[in-house]
């Protein structure tokens, strides 16, 4: 087995184990910090791929920013001040029968997939082809995208603003 | 330099580990030395003279006696805390801050990793200080720790904005995000330095400068600890080598934003007369002793300035620095296409 | 600028002789001498009236007189403006020690007017928080009392050391 | 849009927190970092001052426990406790005593300035005023060591006179204090005075309007600091206060609304430069010879009586209502304390500001919580 397998599997498991712990902790704020080792995974499964670029965006996004917005929603909507933030569980049936079915599509997919293994060979660095996709060809989608979320933004200033204005 | 390592040793993973290990032989020694140099700056800017006996010569080994004692002291975890994630957060704090020492050039012959995405990695992997600073405060199960907590994600979350556009000044100017070739790119005589080679790259550093001091959490944006307010912000619980590995971070920390600035603004490892004591090991030495210029007007901002109050820190943050940051950017880049 | 005894003439032609009492033959500085049921009228008089106008409550202090068996009030006012200042006292029996509480006119005798009740033990009717203030909110007794015996135990804890 | 539900964070500060001065206990409603209600809770200092001193017999016994009401400025206790008894018993002075009083007043005055104005940077977050501060407050408490052999309780002015004479060198080295103190003043002005960020932090927070000042009965800097020119030292001269030429520093608003924390601030920056005009004039003007007691009774017996007198301390108007019975031991003896006043004044001025404002304004109170439970 050589290193690649090593961390590949590694991640992978990482990865696996911290989603069952996110899926299976009784108390929200274990679960959202076990979230973090999953994306951690994930971009160091990136980064397996050679999809340098994907790997530090993952972290930027997911880590630095939704992550952070999620422990703080969890933070300020739930009793702050003791440990015990739990959950139950809660619609079983329907959540059990959702996944099966999920996961049904995705072991389909799997099969029916035709695996090509690609030979191994020296893989450039993503960054230059990811910038001149996105400033050429897919420019209207970025600013589209950059549009959205400064309506977004603004919004959410909004919101804030209101709430200050009141008290 | 793997490749040269793994001719030594008898496994590959091995190498990468010592690969991996070596920015520890600058890390900790630094740590040491700076607690001490910070004890030393604030006490000349006192009229007092700080340690003096530890070790002879003033005091000089006062932090490794400190340490010594840290590692002995009694591992205090409150028994209503949170016990996994309290033991946890302090390691993930310091491996936060020493994963972004991987893409750090050290000197023309050491990078950790040769990432084409370097600058873009070090603002990624710097958010999971961050997470543990949250871990920390919430396990806690403290109200000014929790008050901690909050403040520093609040402040590092909003002070990303002016650091990344900032760096994404540089990265404008230069056109790669590999801080290798930025380095590389400094190279001849200190004219050569970006901060130099255009003016609102002087500006970016400024702005860079201050809000790589709050992402840190120094003075005057030390609201996270605020001794004053906040008893010890997210840290108030612990005690010993957990506490010290948080010490160890803050440090880290510092270390990892003052080099980033020379890489990114004063010529990473080149010596600023040219080729006269360069080379591969003088880099280290250039490298390092900009880092420690940096941290030292760190201190000397410390141990001179009040502290802000936390709508006023957001205030400097979203009202000024942000909009001038973004039009520091534009103005970069219309240089860069003219000139 | 006014001396005592002229602000007593002013006071007893308000209130009336049963209300307020000169005590000339005091040493040092005279006082006056009001009923506990009308101290909140007459202070309050003493901060309004122009002529007057005090005020500054420098002080207030409970005092107990074993030998009448009597607790008292004593109340220091200033005028920053007229450059007067006048001692006031109320004395309550010691078996039902009540007095007004001036804290609507004075806000400083919010925290006075607690530490008496902690101290010595008078109640003062219409104060918004009447709590001990120094003591811990159990304690038994009041110490300024010249009866006060210590208790000896708090909390499981000795007290007298 | 739905209503954001938020709740209200009750949260102690103290009694064991670094900005709280002492063993305070503020209970603090927060909404946020918007502080709703702040509830002081006072009495972890307790040690019955009043009741030790009705079981004291004699008068002069009482000094120590005055010492320990305000430690960091003992001197100005002992000097409003000694002319307390002094008045019931109608003695005078001598008059070198009172000028050494007063040198030894003023001092403390300028000692508890430092120390009031360095820890209040410290609250700001600026640590190395506070050092400097305590670097010059050294020289003060070196002048006290000289005088009585104590650093900070001293025990030296007593009843009639004073516990012994001042060294021969005494006067010399008050002036070369006075010498080398106002310079320093101007370094505490530029390193933290009028720093931007110091000036932001403590302007327009904690105003307290003049009106409710006096409702509350406050004192000292803390009056002052709301534009009310009132000074004991002036308004109601003691000792020989109306002898010496200095003006009363009151709060203008300079850098925002009167009566803010930085009006407070200032007011005893400023009052340090009036101790030390005080300072010159008693030590040019004191008699080189003279005695030191009066003709004081070794026990000490007032007639009947009672009385408030009240001194200026660095704090405030510090009163003692002091009875007697006639015995050698006092009936009842009341310390009016500045600070126990001034910090009743916090609620009303805390609502509505931050966490970090709260240290603010409970710095520039002053308080010193020896005083306030006594």
């Amino acid at each position: 087995m050589d290193l690649y397998a090593i961390f590949f599997y590694f991640f992978g498991l990482l990865t696996v184990a911290s989603a069952f712990v996110v899926v299976f902790a009784r108390n929200i704020v274990h679960s959202a910090f076990a979230l973090m080792f999953t994306f951690f995974g994930v971009a160091a499964l990136y980064v397996l791929l050679y999809a340098d670029f994907i790997a530090v965006t993952q972290l930027l996004v997911y880590v630095g920013g939704i992550l952070v917005l999620i422990i703080f929603g969890v933070m300020l909507t739930t009793k702050v001040f003791s440990v015990e933030v739990k959950t139950g569980t809660l619609n079983v049936l329907p959540a059990t029968l959702f996944t099966a079915i999920i996961a049904g599509m995705l072991i389909f997919v799997f099969y029916v997939t035709d695996w090509n293994i690609i030979p191994d060979q020296e893989w450039d660095t993503t960054v230059y082809g990811i910038g001149a996709l996105l400033v050429n060809d897919f420019i209207l989608p970025m600013q589209v995208a950059g549009v959205l979320l400064l309506v977004a933004m603004i919004g959410a200033v909004m919101m804030a603003a209101r709430e200050r204005s009141k008290s | 330099m793997v490749e040269t390592l793994e001719q030594f040793l008898p496994h590959p993973l091995l190498a990468i580990i010592m690969h991996a290990a070596l920015p520890m032989v600058i890390v900790f020694p630094y740590v040491l030395f700076a607690v001490w140099l910070e004890r030393k700056v604030s006490a000349h800017m006192q009229d007092r003279l700080g340690p003096m006996r530890t070790g002879g010569w003033h005091g000089w080994s006062q932090t490794i006696a400190d340490m010594i004692k840290m590692i002995q002291k009694e591992d205090i975890v409150p028994s209503r805390s949170d016990k996994f994630l309290f033991k946890f957060a302090p390691f993930l704090a310091f491996m936060g801050a020493y994963a972004a020492f991987a893409v750090i050039p050290f000197s023309s012959e050491y990078i950790g990793a040769h990432l084409d995405v370097g600058a873009f990695y070090i603002l990624a992997v710097t958010s999971v200080v961050t997470l543990s600073i949250l871990m920390a405060g919430w396990a806690s199960n403290n109200k000014w720790s929790l008050l901690g907590a909050m403040r520093t994600s609040a402040q590092i979350v909003s002070y990303e904005v002016p650091t990344v556009v900032a760096v994404l000044s540089v990265i404008v100017a230069t056109g790669t995000l590999n801080l290798m070739t930025i380095s590389e790119m400094q190279t001849g005589t200190i004219f050569n330095w970006l901060i130099f080679s255009n003016p609102f790259l002087l500006i970016a550093f400024v702005l860079y400068f201050i809000s790589s001091l709050a992402e840190v959490n120094r003075t005057p944006f030390d609201l996270p600890e605020s001794e004053s307010e906040l008893v010890g912000g997210f840290q108030t619980e612990y005690s010993g080598m957990r506490w010290g590995m948080f010490m160890l971070t803050e440090y880290a920390d510092m270390l990892l934003v003052s080099l980033l600035g020379s890489v990114l603004f004063f010529g990473a490892w080149n010596s600023p007369f040219g080729d006269f004591m360069s080379g591969p090991v003088w880099g280290v030495f250039w490298m390092v002793s900009k880092g420690m210029f940096f941290i030292f007007v760190m201190m000397w901002l410390r141990w001179t300035l009040p502290r802000l109050r936390v709508d006023q820190l957001m205030d400097v943050c979203w009202k000024y620095l942000i909009p001038i940051a973004f039009i520091n950017l534009v103005l970069v880049a219309l240089w860069e296409m003219l000139f | 600028m006014k001396n005592p005894e002229e602000i007593y003439a002013i006071l007893k032609e308000k209130f009336g002789e049963e209300k307020v009492e000169l005590k000339e033959d005091a040493k040092v500085v005279p006082w006056i001498v009001a009923a506990p049921d009308s101290i909140k009228e007459v202070t309050k008089f003493l901060r309004d009236d122009d002529g007057l106008d005090f005020d500054y409550l420098m002080c207030l202090s409970g005092v107990h007189y074993p030998k009448d068996n009597s607790l008292g009030v004593t109340y220091h006012v200033n005028s920053t403006r007229k450059k007067h200042s006048l001692t006031l006292k109320c004395i309550v029996p010691e078996d039902n020690p009540h007095v007004q509480s001036i804290e609507s006119v004075w806000k400083t005798a919010n925290w006075h007017e607690r530490e008496v009740y902690d101290m010595v033990g008078i109640m003062f009717d219409g104060h918004p928080d009447m709590r001990r203030i120094l003591c811990p909110d159990d304690w038994e007794g009041h110490p300024l009392r010249k009866d006060y015996k210590v208790q000896e135990y708090y909390r499981g804890m000795k007290v007298p050391y | 849009m739905p209503e954001l539900r938020t709740e209200e964070m009750t949260i102690n500060m103290g009694p064991q927190h670094p900005s709280t001065h002492g063993v305070l206990r503020v209970e603090l409603v927060l909404d946020g970092e918007i502080v709703v209600d702040a509830i002081p809770h006072i009495g972890y200092l307790h040690r019955c001052f009043e009741k030790h001193s009705e079981s004291m017999n004699d008068y002069q016994q009482v000094i120590p426990y005055v010492d320990r009401m305000d430690y960091v400025a003992a001197m100005s206790n002992e000097l409003g406790y000694a002319i307390a008894v002094e008045r019931m018993l109608e003695i005078e002075v001598p008059e070198r005593v009172e000028y050494i009083r007063v040198i030894m007043a003023e001092l403390q005055r300028i000692a508890s300035h430092l120390l009031a104005i360095g820890t209040y940077g410290l609250d700001i977050g600026a640590f190395t005023p506070f050092l400097h501060c305590f670097r010059d407050r050294e020289r003060i408490l070196e002048i006290f060591e000289s005088a009585c052999g104590a650093r900070l309780l001293y025990n030296y002015i007593w009843v009639g006179g004073l516990s012994h004479d001042v060294p021969s060198n005494f006067k010399d080295k008050v002036r070369d204090f006075i010498n080398y103190f106002p310079p320093k003043i101007k370094g505490y002005n530029d390193l933290l005075t009028y720093n931007k960020i110091f000036i932001d932090r403590t302007a327009d927070v904690g105003v307290l309007p003049p009106e409710v000042a006096l409702n509350y009965a406050a004192s000292g800097p803390v009056l002052r600091g709301s534009g009310v020119d009132w000074d004991l030292r002036r308004n109601d001269p003691y000792s020989i206060y109306d002898r010496f030429e200095f003006d009363v520093v009151v709060g203008k608003g300079e850098m925002g609304t009167v009566g803010d924390c930085w009006d407070r601030y200032i007011v005893r920056v400023r009052e340090m430069e009036q101790s030390v005009r005080i300072i010159e004039q008693a030590v040019e003007q004191m008699p080189d010879e003279g005695d030191v007691k009066a003709a004081v009774p070794k026990r000490i017996r007032p007639p009947e009586a009672e009385i408030y007198a009240r001194t200026e301390t660095p704090r405030g108007e510090l009163g003692y209502y002091i009875i007697s019975d006639g015995s050698m031991s006092p009936f009842r003896v009341k310390g009016r304390s500045p600070c126990f006043v001034n910090l009743s004044v916090l609620p009303a001025i805390s609502r509505g500001s931050m966490i970090a404002d709260i240290v603010a304004i409970i710095g520039s109170i002053d308080i010193v919580l020896g005083e306030i439970d006594r």
